[in-house]
């Protein structure tokens, strides 16, 4: 009983905080300051379609090398809290539809993986969303193989590079002297066209190749060999 | 039209979240909360933010639901041991 | 006149996505639930296509494709979980 | 838009009162993905403006005058990490109860006192 009045206090008092938010709430009509200097930053300087796409890699590029690390170490409490350990499994197999459409499908949602992350800066997507992709084709093959093993270095080699070859591009930009993780040491193509925007396709394979490495490892622990 | 979309999605989901909270079954409630994430990626798409929408369609709805059942099949396994 | 199609079509299209919740809350078994959830993404493709037409941007396509793609993993992802193990 | 701003309040309103009532540990789980989906919700609606579009600047936006045409772009780029964050801390979280069940045997939060004080 004691419980459900402090319950009910907590959420009104959530309540009366949030409400000044939905209350006084008025439209914008323009963006403000910071946000029209990326506008036409991404335009200008850095030839790139997606403005997301470059506040994301290139602006706010030491935010995200943070969040793949905190993405890495969500993969190793993963892996530390549940060791899997291998015993016969009496499994139902999977339908024959399922073995025979799965081993069709997973090229091509790979192919479509890898379009969207070398797309990203084009279209809307990118490495996270191309990650997350990849990784949903290796789920399709947990789903229907009971007996499938990953090879685990491959997939910590990649997963390895990756985020190594993604701080050398970062380290490459402060040995030249234009500042760390900076996206000119490629040149600037034309504005639209694939092989533009300096080093963002680059650095956003890379995210996209550990994001779906990382991503395979979480649910091959949670889901896979047990 | 998209006010229309907005408004009859939004009560989808708040009824979704109420049958997430109130139904016995947890496999119920893990579908109802998948619910709320595949509409909420076509609002986001009104609202003009199609990375977003595309991040909320391959995490909210795909891998969040299915690491859900992974850990309920595991529970399930324990039990039966 | 053909925007007025356009219109009433996304409006089926809603009725739809409505009626197809109505059977997940009901649904007596996981089995109903699970279609319904099917269905709900099946139409919320073609919502996301309107859009596209009623903002005039075709790049909101590629959210269309990944949703075609992608989605129908949950559903066999449940209906192997319901045969007993993964 | 005030609507989907006022959707996403009453999201984050339920996700909590969720997490704070029900004693099944995976439906606590449930609770706080659904209260992540209302504050991703509020923070993309904040930085909405009326009739603009995506800051994707392709043929549908002319290039001179972009900055009077698309909607922020920052908002999308915030959220853009936190859902995927979100994903790993779900995953964690359910890790936790996974190893928590094998030694009790039970999904009650009332069963696990051991830290009351």
């Amino acid at each position: 009983m004691i419980r459900k009045i402090f319950v009910i206090f907590a959420i009104a008092g959530l309540i009366m905080m949030l409400l000044p938010l939905v209350v006084n709430f008025e439209y914008k009509d323009s963006l403000n300051e910071l946000s029209s200097q990326y506008v036409r930053g991404s335009i200008d300087d850095l030839k790139s379609q997606n403005v997301v796409t470059s506040v994301i890699v290139s602006y706010r590029g030491l935010d995200t090398l943070g969040e793949v690390t905190v993405l890495f170490l969500a993969t190793a409490g993963v892996g530390f809290l549940l060791k899997h350990k291998k015993n016969k499994n009496s499994l139902r197999k999977a339908s024959e539809l399922l073995q025979t459409s799965s081993s069709f499908l997973v090229a091509l949602i790979i192919l479509f993986g890898i379009y969207i992350f070398v797309h990203g800066h084009l279209t809307p997507g990118g490495g996270f969303q191309g990650g997350v992709i990849i990784a949903s084709a290796f789920l399709l093959m947990i789903l229907s193989d009971i007996n499938l093993k990953f090879n685990h270095l491959i997939l910590h080699l990649v997963e390895s590079f990756s985020g190594a070859f993604y701080v050398v591009v970062g380290l490459i930009g402060l040995l030249l002297g234009i500042g760390f993780l900076n996206i000119n040491i490629v040149p600037l193509g034309n504005f639209g066209q694939l092989f533009s925007a300096g080093a963002i396709p680059i650095v956003y394979s890379l995210i996209g190749l550990k994001v779906g490495a990382e991503l395979t490892a979480i649910l091959n622990t949670m889901g896979g060999e047990q | 039209m998209t006010l229309t979309i907005i408004i009859i999605l939004g009560v989808i989901m708040i009824a979704a979240a109420f049958g997430a909270i109130y139904f016995n079954k947890l496999l119920a409630a893990i579908v109802s909360a998948g619910v709320i994430s595949l509409l909420a990626s076509v609002i986001y798409l009104v609202l003009g933010s199609p990375d977003v929408a595309m991040t909320e369609a391959t995490i909210g709805s795909g891998l969040t639901t299915i690491i859900f059942l992974f850990a309920l099949n595991k529970v399930r396994k324990e039990n039966k041991k | 006149m053909a925007n007025l199609i356009y219109n009433i079509s996304a409006i089926i299209a809603l009725a739809a996505i409505v009626i197809s919740f109505i059977r997940l809350i009901k649904g007596p078994s996981v089995t109903d639930r699970i279609v319904a959830m099917d269905a709900m993404t099946i139409i919320a493709i073609s919502l996301i296509v309107f859009l596209a037409y009623f903002s005039n941007r075709i790049i909101y396509l590629d959210v269309a494709i990944v949703y075609g793609l992608i989605s129908f993993i949950g559903v066999i992802a449940v209906s192997r979980y319901l045969e007993r193990g993964f | 838009m005030i609507f989907s701003l006022i959707l996403g309040f009453i999201l984050l309103i339920l996700g909590i009162s969720m997490m704070l009532t029900r004693n099944n540990l995976i439906k606590i789980v449930i609770g706080f993905s659904i209260m992540d989906t209302g504050i991703h919700l509020i923070i993309v609606s904040i930085g909405y403006i009326r009739n603009r579009t995506a800051p994707i600047i392709d043929a549908a936006v002319n290039i001179k005058d972009a900055t009077s045409q698309v909607v922020d772009p920052i908002p999308s780029a915030l959220v853009l990490t936190a859902i995927v964050i979100g994903l790993a801390v779900t995953a964690v979280m359910l890790s936790f109860i996974v190893e928590m069940y094998k030694k009790t045997k039970s999904l009650s939060i009332d069963d696990y006192q051991e830290l009351k004080w």
